[in-house]
């Protein structure tokens, strides 16, 4: 089968909390707080959840655009947190990233074709020649007209400027790209144009997505397997369908139920979870989604579970959760 | 400006309490903008009967916000305006009317919670302060009275400790709690009309689903009108009973919200449907797509504004507009060829 | 139309199994007819915007004719005749002596027109100057946010805030000792703080924007963004701000050179407005007529201009529409 | 408690600006200053009485040491005496401050207030015809020098050509007639020339907060336009608006009152400083340099306190 492009064992990223007087770092933001997950070559991996619960920054930290505080991370082979400075630019060839913003993504002052070139020219890809075809090549490759190539970022609707990332992330032929919520900004018609050009530069070019949104149905269905993040955990991984199927961590639950379904027959959702994401600065113990849980136990608020694939199921589905213990 | 139309506020007759509560009547507002004068809302009717929850549902810039702006008249103008059309809040004709006499209405009569609970409240002023401010203006309470209404209404839309919450800041809640405050807010009048403009959008899934419950569950318990706007089709099915889909200005179909879903009429209302990735579905390969881009306001086709994107379009939508037209019993199409 | 397959020449590990697809991968987008639409920078854009604005363009003709002036000047054409005395004492205006003479019996005409370079020079020198040492660390501090360097500059600037303005002067005065450029320097000294702290928001600002984390994510080195990324980016302000600076000068000037502290050798509208102190005392205002009403109107053409820039400028402005 | 807290926390924060402006005023004044050396000795002074002299100023010392002595100046109070007079500096300074203060305050105050009304007047009509009548006055005012509109005012006011109401020069006051007979027309000069500045900035500010989304939303629940403006906007607007007034306190005592005090020679900070830069009296300048600094320094940390008490966000943040 495929072999594993990207492995991330213990990922821990903390940003330091300062405060109090005089000025000290007086706690830890740990906004990933132990993650861990494979994605084999041409495989997207979707990682679903609610705002500030790490899954921005556990992207960036992949690609080192965040300082890691430990863990271990490689990508294509290479150990993403020990590389020196020249040996981490020749790795970003092989890594990208996409961009959630349409217009704060591109630079205002240049033209499609200069934002394109940038990759190939920072890292002396091919002659003058062979980077202006390149640019017409990618431009095609995303679906736009090669006569755009002079014309500036805001002289295009979202969805366009999103193609324009898009080409520009593929500029070095990456085997791996995070895209971080690329089409939460896009109006719903526009959507599922780019979600379709996504699942098909995948299928095509065989790269490995990591895929970030908050939104569950887009997740589902651009990924083939999904771990879904609460404040700073992977609680539950499995493979799309039946993580979609058979969620098994409350959390989960209750996430699925709180989507609204544009059915009216499909009546209310059920359980709705109570209360907000814990603050960082007084982080529950136990497990973190104890305050929230509707089936929390005694136990809960104690102990921590352990992520591990419950008896009965399937390895690949794997849940933190004491109900599963 | 309150001279737009000189035949409005003689319809007095629909104050009987039986009439729709918001009828809306051939709206037209224009902003003028760099590109020089577009039409936002462009030439639209409908309206909302008493307790109706009633949902408008389009893509960004095809008109909806102005729409419920325009019931309460708070189109920032300059640039924009109500260059025609009558809008009946309560049987009145609240175009032709002056500042003075919307601020009664505003908040009283009817009511509109904003997107953002993150700069919607001022930063400089308590909760409380906000909440009784409205009190003392609509109903001159008195400070005592406004407190013990405002924390009453804090405890109906499930505030904990609501007395705590009053001496707080906004940015001390969190972006729900900041949600709920905003529906207390509209609420403390008992408004007739409750205007929501994507009231669960910035807000976390989870958090969405107990805002729009909180919403839903207000809205019936005071069998209070209601215009919600929305981009999210999931909420409208589950929150309105009739719904309106907007395009580029105009109504392209309006219909009971069953019907919508189960039949939509309008090729772009069948398309958005079939483009949203929906959860727990069998896996699909590829989502169905509209083609195209919704078009620039100030630079529109002739004819009908979806024919360039319309995968049935023919040379007759690219000359004509189609009008709005009752194809079945409670579903409006503006198409010549109705699904 | 066919997509090529990504070509693997250039490169040592293709990333793409052989033969991938040979299909468009996604409908292309249809665009608006390239031939209705002219492609258009954001500078072209301002330009434009700038060019529709009657008050903007009336200020800059204005700005044009003084600066025509200076010229003239600077290449000795006009106005050379500044120190002779060519009359005992005030006369009033007449063929030989448009604006009359000074108490002196200089022609003030003369004086008024070399009074116009050197207020191009104080405002030239100081603006660029200002506006490029303010642009250089407001983009570094920025760059570098909540580092040492980014402290170092933001207690520089704090520190000269501190120091009243004409203070500031005679204390650099005083550390120059009758320097010509002790008010050039003094003045520079003091400008480039604002500019500093206006672009290091800015750059902070732009430094979140995803472009920039995109040239990060690319490999693309810091000095780099910085030049090719952030500072353009700031351009607006740069412009914006060196034409304030450019006002604040010229209208320093003036007081400075009546405090003594200014001008001292050759002749500016401050040691005419000095000298004409004493004469409107005496009733006579030709000397101090010539000099305001030149000095204010260079003064508000270069306020409008800075107006009209700012608004045509703003880039959020320029994309809105 | 909480706010002590806060403030004490803040003066600690202003001890390496303290540092620094008073590094940059020494090295300015002092060690690259003037070499005062033969203003303190007659004419042709043998050589020990050079080094005596030099060595009584300090000349002889290390950098630190000096500075050392610098500050030591200053947290006394102690600045020397003047060289033209001999009178103490601080004694100089205790007499004059309260003139410049008594010259500056009506026309600082006035000036704030008008530009705020006539700020919330534009902005109350933007766009409007209003609008633009002000702000092209306003530019107008930014746009004259106060050199030019000293020499007007004094013209038009005070001299034998215009209405000749008011004194030329001087002050001469020992009551309140007085006082307004003098302070009048140094007035009526203040406020004109700070107007125009503070009316745009002012309307710029309430402009930025106009936009902002709680008013659309005050506006939504029927609060009146008058309300919104006057309780809503104005407590936003004071944290920009009260940082601006506080901090350019320390500048109108003294610097700005340089151009009015040496042309209606009132004997004001601004007067003696006057003399004392074409004079070269050194240790007045350094005097005043220094402690209109520090008093800026003071300003700096007390809006930090009025932000802190205006807008309750910054708690949470500091």
């Amino acid at each position: 089968m495929n072999e594993t492009l990207v492995q991330v064992r213990d990922l821990k990223t903390f940003y330091p909390i300062r405060g109090g007087f005089p000025r000290r770092v007086i706690g830890q933001l740990k906004a990933v707080n132990g993650v861990s997950f494979e994605i084999p070559t041409h495989h997207t991996f979707g990682l679903v959840g609610e705002s500030g619960c790490g899954k921005s920054t556990l992207g960036r930290s992949l690609l080192r655009m965040q300082p890691i505080t430990s863990g271990e991370v490689s990508i294509a082979g290479r150990d993403i947190r020990r590389l020196a400075a020249r040996e981490l630019k020749r790795a970003r060839r092989d890594m990208q990233i996409i961009f959630q913003d349409p217009y704060g993504s591109l630079d205002p002052r240049f033209t499609v074709r200069q934002i394109i070139r940038e990759p190939l020219d920072t890292h002396r890809i091919g002659d003058k020649h062979f980077r202006n075809d390149e640019v017409f090549r990618l431009l095609e490759v995303v679906g736009l007209r090669k006569g755009v190539a002079d014309r500036y970022p805001h002289e295009f609707s979202g969805g366009q400027r999103q193609r324009v990332g898009i080409a520009r992330a593929l500029a070095l032929k990456p085997k791996f790209i995070v895209a971080d919520e690329p089409v939460s900004a896009l109006d719903v018609s526009v959507q599922s144009q780019v979600l379709n050009l996504i699942s098909d530069l995948q299928k095509s070019y065989g790269i490995s997505f990591l895929f970030i949104s908050h939104d569950l149905a887009v997740v589902q269905h651009i990924s083939h397997e999904v771990g879904v993040m609460y404040f700073g955990k992977i609680v539950e991984q499995a493979p799309a369908e039946e993580l979609y199927a058979r969620p098994l961590h409350p959390y989960t639950r209750s996430l699925l139920s709180a989507v609204p379904k544009p059915d009216p027959g499909a009546g209310s959702a059920g359980t709705i979870v109570k209360g907000d994401v814990p603050s960082h600065l007084n982080p529950p113990k136990g497990c973190p989604f104890h305050p929230r849980c509707p089936v929390a136990k005694p136990e809960c608020a104690v102990r921590e579970p352990v992520f591990q694939a419950p008896a009965g199921e399937s390895p690949t589905h794997k849940v933190s959760c004491l109900l599963y213990e | 400006m309150s001279d737009v139309n000189p035949s409005a506020g003689e319809v007095g007759s629909d104050r009987s309490g039986t009439g729709p509560v918001v009828r809306v009547e051939d709206l037209v507002v224009e902003f003028s903008t760099e590109k020089g004068r577009i039409r936002a809302v462009d030439g639209i009717s409908f309206s909302v009967m008493p307790g109706e929850p009633l949902g408008i549902v389009g893509e960004s810039g095809c008109g909806k916000t102005v729409t419920a702006l325009s019931v309460l008249k708070l189109i920032p103008s300059p640039p924009g305006r109500i260059a025609r059309g009558q809008v009946f809040l309560d049987g009145r004709d609240v175009v032709p009317l002056g500042e003075r006499e919307m601020r009664r209405l505003r908040g009283n009569v009817a009511s509109m919670i904003f997107q953002e609970p993150m700069t919607a409240l001022n930063p400089v002023f308590t909760i409380g302060s906000q909440m009784t401010e409205i009190l003392r203006i609509h109903r001159r309470m008195s400070h005592r009275e406004a407190r013990e209404h405002s924390i009453e209404m804090l405890h109906t839309v499930n505030i904990e400790s609501p007395a705590k919450r009053f001496t707080q800041y906004p940015h001390e809640l969190s972006g729900g709690m900041r949600q709920r405050v905003m529906i207390a807010m509209a609420l403390s009048c008992d408004p007739k009309l409750l205007l929501a403009d994507e009231p669960s959008t910035a807000l976390d899934v989870t958090v969405q689903a107990q805002v729009m419950e909180e919403i839903r569950r207000l809205q019936e318990e005071r069998r209070m009108s209601m215009i919600l706007i929305t981009h999210d089709l999931g909420v409208i099915a589950e929150t309105c009973r009739r719904v309106i889909v907007m395009y580029c200005g105009k109504i392209v179909e309006v219909s009971d919200t069953h019907g919508l879903f189960a039949h939509p009429r309008h090729p772009y209302t069948s398309g958005l449907l079939a483009s949203i990735p929906k959860v727990r579905e069998k896996k699909i390969e590829r989502l169905p797509t509209i083609k195209g881009m919704v078009p620039d306001l100030s630079d529109l086709p002739k004819g009908c504004r979806f024919a360039d994107r319309c995968p049935k379009a023919t040379a007759e939508c690219r000359e004509k507009e189609p009008e709005l037209v009752e194809v079945s019993p409670g579903q409006q199409v503006a198409c010549f060829y109705p699904d | 139309m066919d997509t090529q397959p990504p070509s693997s020449e250039n490169r040592e590990d293709p990333s793409v199994p052989e033969g991938a697809v040979t299909e468009p991968v996604s409908p292309v987008i249809p665009t608006a007819e390239a031939s209705l639409y002219r492609s258009e920078s954001l500078w072209t854009k301002s330009i434009r915007k700038f060019a529709r604005d009657p008050m903007g363009i009336a200020a800059l003709v204005i700005v044009s004719v003084f600066f025509v002036i200076a010229c003239g000047v600077w290449a000795g054409w006009i106005g050379q005749n500044w120190s002779a005395l060519q009359a005992d004492g005030y006369t009033g205006m007449s063929r030989e002596h448009w604006f009359g003479t000074n108490i002196n019996g200089q022609d003030i005409y003369a004086r008024t027109i070399q009074g116009t370079k050197t207020a191009f020079e104080v405002g030239l020198i100081v603006a660029v100057l200002s506006t490029v040492i303010g642009g250089i660390l407001g983009a570094v501090a920025g760059y570098f946010d909540r580092t040492i360097v980014d402290e170092v500059i933001m207690w520089l600037y704090g520190c000269l805030d501190a120091i009243p303005f004409y203070l500031f002067v005679a204390a650099v005065a005083f550390a120059l000792r009758d320097q010509p450029y002790a008010m050039h320097v003094a003045m520079i000294a003091t400008f480039w703080s604002s500019t500093c702290r206006i672009v290091r928001g800015e750059v902070i600002k732009i430094n979140s924007l995803e472009y920039v984390q995109a040239a990060k994510a690319l490999g693309v080195g810091s000095m780099t963004i910085i030049f090719r990324h952030v500072i353009p980016n700031t351009f607006h302000i740069l412009l914006v701000q060196g034409t304030i600076a450019f006002v604040s000068a010229i209208k320093s000037e003036v007081i400075l050179t009546y405090l003594g502290l200014g001008v001292k050798h050759g002749v500016s509208w401050g040691t005419m407005l000095s000298e004409s102190t004493f004469e409107v005392s005496a009733g006579i205002f030709n000397n101090f007529i010539a000099a305001s009403s030149f000095l204010f109107l260079l003064v508000i053409a270069f306020n409008l201009f800075a107006d009209a820039l700012q608004d045509a400028l703003d880039p959020k402005k320029v994309t809105a529409s | 408690m909480e706010t002590l807290q806060f403030a004490f926390r803040k003066i600690l924060y202003a001890i390496p600006l303290l540092f620094g402006v008073t590094l940059i005023s020494f090295l300015l004044m002092v060690y690259f200053g003037p070499d005062l050396t033969y203003s303190l000795i007659g004419k042709n002074p043998t050589s020990e009485q050079i080094v005596e002299v030099r060595t009584q100023l300090g000349y002889d010392q290390p950098f630190f040491i000096r500075y050392g002595m610098f500050l030591k100046e200053i947290v006394t109070f102690d600045f020397g005496n003047s060289l033209s007079t001999g009178e103490r500096v601080s004694s100089i300074l205790l007499r004059t401050v309260p003139v410049s203060f008594a010259v500056a305050l009506p026309g600082f105050v006035i000036s704030e207030l008008l530009a705020l009304a006539l700020a919330l007047i534009a902005a109350n009509n933007r766009g409007g015809f209003v609008d633009k009548g002000i702000m092209v006055f306003a530019v107008v005012g930014m746009s004259i020098s106060f050199l030019i509109v000293v020499i007007i005012f004094q013209i038009v006011f005070c001299s034998v050509y215009g209405l000749n109401l008011f004194p030329v020069q001087g002050w001469v006051v020992s009551n309140v007639a007085d006082y307004i007979h003098y302070v009048a027309v140094p007035t009526m000069v203040i406020v004109f020339v700070g107007l125009g500045y503070n009316t745009r900035f002012f309307r710029a500010v309430i402009v930025e907060e106009l936009n902002r989304d709680y008013v659309r939303t005050a506006r939504a629940y029927g609060v009146s336009r008058f309300r919104i403006l006057s309780a809503h906007i104005l407590k936003n607007a004071m944290i920009p608006i009260s940082t601006r007034v506080i901090i350019s306190l320390p500048f109108v005592v003294i610097a700005g009152n340089l151009v009015i005090e040496r042309y209606f020679n009132i004997p004001g900070v601004g007067l003696i400083t006057y003399n004392a830069i074409t004079t070269g009296d050194l240790p007045i300048v350094k005097a005043v340099v220094t402690s209109t600094a520090i008093l800026y320094v003071i300003a700096l940390v007390f809006t930090d306190i009025v932000y802190r008490m205006i807008d309750p966000r910054v708690a949470l943040n500091s």
